[in-house]
């Protein structure tokens, strides 16, 4: 089993016709998804490697059937576009750019909620069930089957981990760019009773970054509702501290919210294994595995 | 982009917020001529993109044409918190009786606006937010919904506001408000909102914090922003869309990797060795040789960097492109030594290409590989 | 509220939408007088509250001046299911050379505005629909959310709509949507929406159904409404903000009562036990002993009344208030039976009010008692 | 057991300085319900039977815990009440006012969802938990605590059901008046779990009548999802046809939808009880309390 994506998934891309968005539209291809369609706004009657194009998210949905969109629209645009998704109905709605205003995904992260739509990004990978189908941008030649769920803010990140993973033979059941951005569509908390209930899923990594209250939310879900073993890798420890501004950040959060070490604190009181950095993670996936 | 006072205030003005109506000036001259232009008592406040100005002698009073003369040199001569004072703005000194909190920030957990509203503010709110936090009135501000009166109604009926304040705040609440969404700002915060001796609202000091990634929509700010960077090479990188960011006065290894993931993870593992990182630039996604040459002479520009750690894990990028980026570099990159980590599209023939690269590139298997090379040539 | 076809007409060119420009008369006179003031030919439209006026010869055309004076001697004279012919919409034919279907709606199941568009429309969009649904694009606009131009673009796409015609498309279309919402419409339809011979799309006729609950915000609608009520008894019912429902010709009964589903259940028993009710008066909540003589003074004006069942079951409503109210409109009520049933507040203090009240008051202890008596009196 | 309203509900009365209000929050008193708090904006500080009135929704919620609230606001107003009520957060929200634009009900339906309140009404008579608490302005009187869950379109019907019950002595769980105007902010389908999930409720009755699809919504759900009995009844079979316009509503709806006739029949086919009346309908219910 996998969730969210499979071979079932029948996917749009809106910004087919541009560059990033047809050459990763022949990669998804390649990969084995379904990509039923294409959308951009005034190219409709085209086709991108064999793909017809639509102006109109709704035209793909209700000729094709579509049930998932993968958005490769730069950030100005991608207001826009995720709007019309998710106004049109398509329930999983997966975002790349990187850079979005984030008045945007304010208003876009509670729409989607309010619309039963999962929005995933912005500033992500993308989703991929290893074997089965991907929507994103991800090299998918480092992934392989398994049984470790990974999220992540950064794409990077989870390169080097699955890059990682690899090299020691471990599979991955699906992977999640859960993005980099200041508000994420779908954060770490919403993916995680998804982990948890997919059979599929051994092992849960987590890698997320200095920043935000995103690893502290999903620890407090974890020490209530996860029974799987958890990982997680918190990286910029050593980054430059932003020099805030005025009084008001310190009255809305709480002191030392948003560092490393109170990520960690949390974390590691939720009962999830810390790791120092992406090597030591995949470490610590093995021995779970092994010992088993 | 946190805008300094007097640009706040220039905001201000567009919606009509009742605030200082003062001037900027960029030096002590240009200050000099305030006299005339501006009644006396002034206010002269440095414009630094730091806080606790004030406790440094930043802020001065000027009565007549002399004191302004003698605190005008003074101010352009001061340095505050390394800072040195390049902009100062005048005002007709405001009587107050009395100061008031203003905010909106955001609040990322829960990813909503949130309105702060204290009858009692300046410099001691952060005290009166620990001490006394039912002085403070805090109301999230709903998604996608316009502001309500009924949401300024509660807050001034938690905060117990005097009736005689009521329009004058619900004025300022409501302008500020639209400052915070139509200028996509992080922060609008005035503190003191002052009660002025004529018993009007009034905004002595604005800070604006604007999101980088909307400055599109904001042509004036982000001009602005150019104006106050100190930094060239930031400026230099931003021209090519790529972030420079200084990290650590006493390094001599810089960073470039093509996402901040990446470039956070291996400045944690090369400071867990004991080595310092000066600066680091995220190419961001798609980099072509072109791009990578110019990524390299930048941080290069950078007078402390001796060692580049260049590490690469594309979905896009071809690493054949970041290999001939860097060949065409090394002619202009004399004293530094390279470490490169390629991983992605086209690995192998970007290696290939490598290899004829002179003993100044050092090729890296991996992350750790890389930190492994950096501490056996830089370490203890 | 359903607005006749030059009502709706006035709507559309309040919103500047494309349509026929034309006049209403009152009387065959006023009809003959457009002569010089309306170009020939003239097509002239007879506005009846029913369907099937032109099969009913309701719609004719003038070429000249004598055709004009016969056809509206003939029209005023008509009589359309019934209904007489008050009032004529006078135009300047308009040749077309295709006709569209467009309407919003409500979908009640769904609770969402709906969008129906065919390139092709007339009387026949029925069968059109049944018979060939996919020449109809159907489209749910998304609540709390403007109209989006990707809804119109997917309807033109979707339908085919050829490019020339499109930008009148989306003009039409926008300002339709407009009247929907300003309006509080259930339903804004053109059928016909007409290719001109200059290959514009026009409004040939236009169907409104407005919510009689949002007419406060309308006063313009609701006076027209009032002016079109063809029947005295809903008028003079609605200045008390009573609701009077005729329903069947042939009865001699009327039901009273505090409530829609109250009156149903009473239509609905007397019915199953062959009887016939001829009228219903729903009095809304808190009936006071004034309201109640006027509501029967209401009902007891059709003629056809004999018997009226006055039903009661209030959570608020007192029924000594009720019991005074029928017992000050007995004399005024000389030759009809009452039938009164009585449940509520002060039910008893009603009760002992009544006893005193002439045998052409009968007491009830529950609407199926109340129903068995009428059956008892009236029934076969 | 019962639900949606019980003793514990902090309710607030919106327009509790009116006539309606101010009389019905001393009812509400009396029969034992917790009214916390009235708001009607420009009347802050004032007292009702006891009962501290504030300008705002939000400030009755803070001070007084409030989660639920019942409206006795006008009409015309009810939009803005209902909308203060939703966005500052009531999860329950209880609309009496008969007549309500068509076009505020649409909008705050999908509004109330949205924000995860439950929105009852409009032309409702409330909810009562018969021996618990009232929210509405029910004549309290004639309800008694039994195993009977009632839902109704109609109030008069309702009472006419409740008083031949009372006659009988059966009584009820919970009492739910779920309005009569063309969109219900929550139609019968919404209350269904509800009553299939309450322990107290052993018999469901529903008083529907004729027009709109929700008692056809309600057939579906029942036929899948719910396996306690249901006793149906649908007035209306002789009140005169609506004289319908244009063709919209004909491709919207199916043929007869809305219809007794139609009602009763998927009804019946999900397995439904169908009374010809009330008197009927509460004979069914002691058959069917008998038959146990």
């Amino acid at each position: 089993m996998s969730f969210l994506i499979d071979n079932e998934t029948r996917l749009i891309v809106q910004g087919i016709t541009g560059r990033e968005g047809a050459f990763h539209t022949e990669q998804m291809l390649i990969y084995g998804t379904q990509v039923v369609a294409g959308v951009t706004p005034g190219k409709g009657g085209a086709e991108v490697h064999g793909v017809p194009v639509y102006n109109t998210v709704m035209e793909a949905k209700v000729k094709h059937g579509a049930n998932a969109a993968v958005l490769f629209v730069p950030p100005k645009f991608m207001y826009g576009a995720a709007y019309e998704a998710i106004i049109s109905g398509i329930p999983l709605v997966i975002t790349i750019a990187e850079g979005v205003p984030v008045h945007d995904m304010l208003r876009l992260h509670h729409l989607a909620r309010e619309k039963g739509c999962r929005l995933i990004g912005p500033n992500s990978f993308g989703i991929i069930s290893p074997g089965k189908a991907k929507a994103g941008f991800m090299a998918h030649r480092i992934f392989s089957e398994g049984s470790v769920g990974l999220m992540s803010r950064s794409a990077t990140n989870a390169y080097e981990t699955v890059f990682l993973m690899q090299q020691k033979g471990i599979g991955q059941s699906t992977c999640i760019g859960v993005g980099g951005d200041m508000i994420p569509g779908s954060p770490f908390v919403d993916m995680l009773p998804l982990f948890e209930a997919d059979e599929q899923t051994e092992i849960i990594v987590m890698i997320g970054e200095i920043g935000g209250g995103e690893e502290e939310l999903a620890a407090a879900y974890i020490s209530e509702h996860v029974t799987k073993p958890v990982v997680a890798l918190i990286a910029g420890k050593n980054a430059p501290k932003d020099t805030s501004m005025g009084h008001a950040g310190a009255i809305v959060s709480p002191d030392g919210e948003g560092s490393a070490e109170n990520k960690e604190a949390v974390l590691r009181a939720a009962g999830v294994h810390i790791a120092e950095g992406t090597e030591h993670l995949v470490e610590i996936v093995e021995q779970l595995i092994k010992g088993k | 982009m946190k805008l300094l006072e007097y640009k706040a205030h220039e905001i201000y003005r567009r919606y009509d917020l009742p605030c200082m109506n003062g001037m900027v000036a960029s030096s002590a001259e240009e200050l000099k001529a305030m006299d005339g232009r501006i009644p006396y008592p002034m206010v002269l406040k440095s414009q630094v993109q730091t806080g606790g100005r004030g406790k440094a002698g930043g802020i001065q009073f000027a009565e007549n044409r002399k004191e302004l003369e003698e605190k005008a040199d003074f101010l352009f001569n001061l340095k505050i918190k390394d800072l040195p004072v390049e902009k100062v703005f005048a005002a007709h000194k405001v009587e107050l009786t009395r100061e008031m909190y203003l905010s909106i920030t955001l609040d990322r957990k829960v990813k909503q606006a949130v309105m702060i509203f204290s009858p009692e503010g300046g410099v001691d709110i952060n005290q009166i937010a620990e001490e006394n936090p039912d002085k403070l009135v805090t109301v999230y501000l709903p998604p996608n919904e316009p502001l309500q009166d009924f949401t300024l109604q509660y807050v001034m009926d938690a905060s117990g506001l005097d009736e005689k304040y009521r329009a004058d705040f619900k004025d300022i609440a409501g302008k500020l408000y639209r400052i915070f969404t139509e200028y996509n700002c992080l922060l609008a915060e005035i503190n003191p909102l002052v009660v002025t001796d004529a018993g009007r609202l009034l905004a002595l000091d604005g800070k604006i914090d604007i999101d980088d990634n909307a400055l599109f929509k904001h042509e004036d700010v982000r001009l602005f922003r150019d104006e106050i960077t100190g930094n060239p090479l930031v400026l230099e990188a931003r021209s090519f869309d790529f972030l420079y960011i200084p990290i650590q006065e006493k390094g001599s290894i810089a960073v470039i990797s093509n996402g901040s993931g990446m470039i956070m993870s291996s400045i944690d593992l090369i400071s867990k060795q004991g080595m310092a990182v000066t600066c680091a630039l995220d190419l961001g996604g798609g980099a072509t040789s072109d791009r990578i040459k110019e990524a390299l002479r930048i941080v290069a520009e950078n007078p402390k960097v001796e060692t580049i750690f260049l590490n690469i894990f594309g979905g896009i990028t071809r690493c054949d492109e970041i290999a001939n980026g860097i060949m065409g570099s090394l002619s202009h990159l004399q004293s530094i030594w390279l470490v490169v980590r390629l991983e992605g599209t086209n690995k192998e023939k970007g290696l290939a290409i490598l290899e004829s690269a002179s003993d100044r590139v050092t090729l890296a298997a991996g992350l750790k590989d890389g930190v492994s090379i950096l501490e056996n040539r830089l370490g203890a």
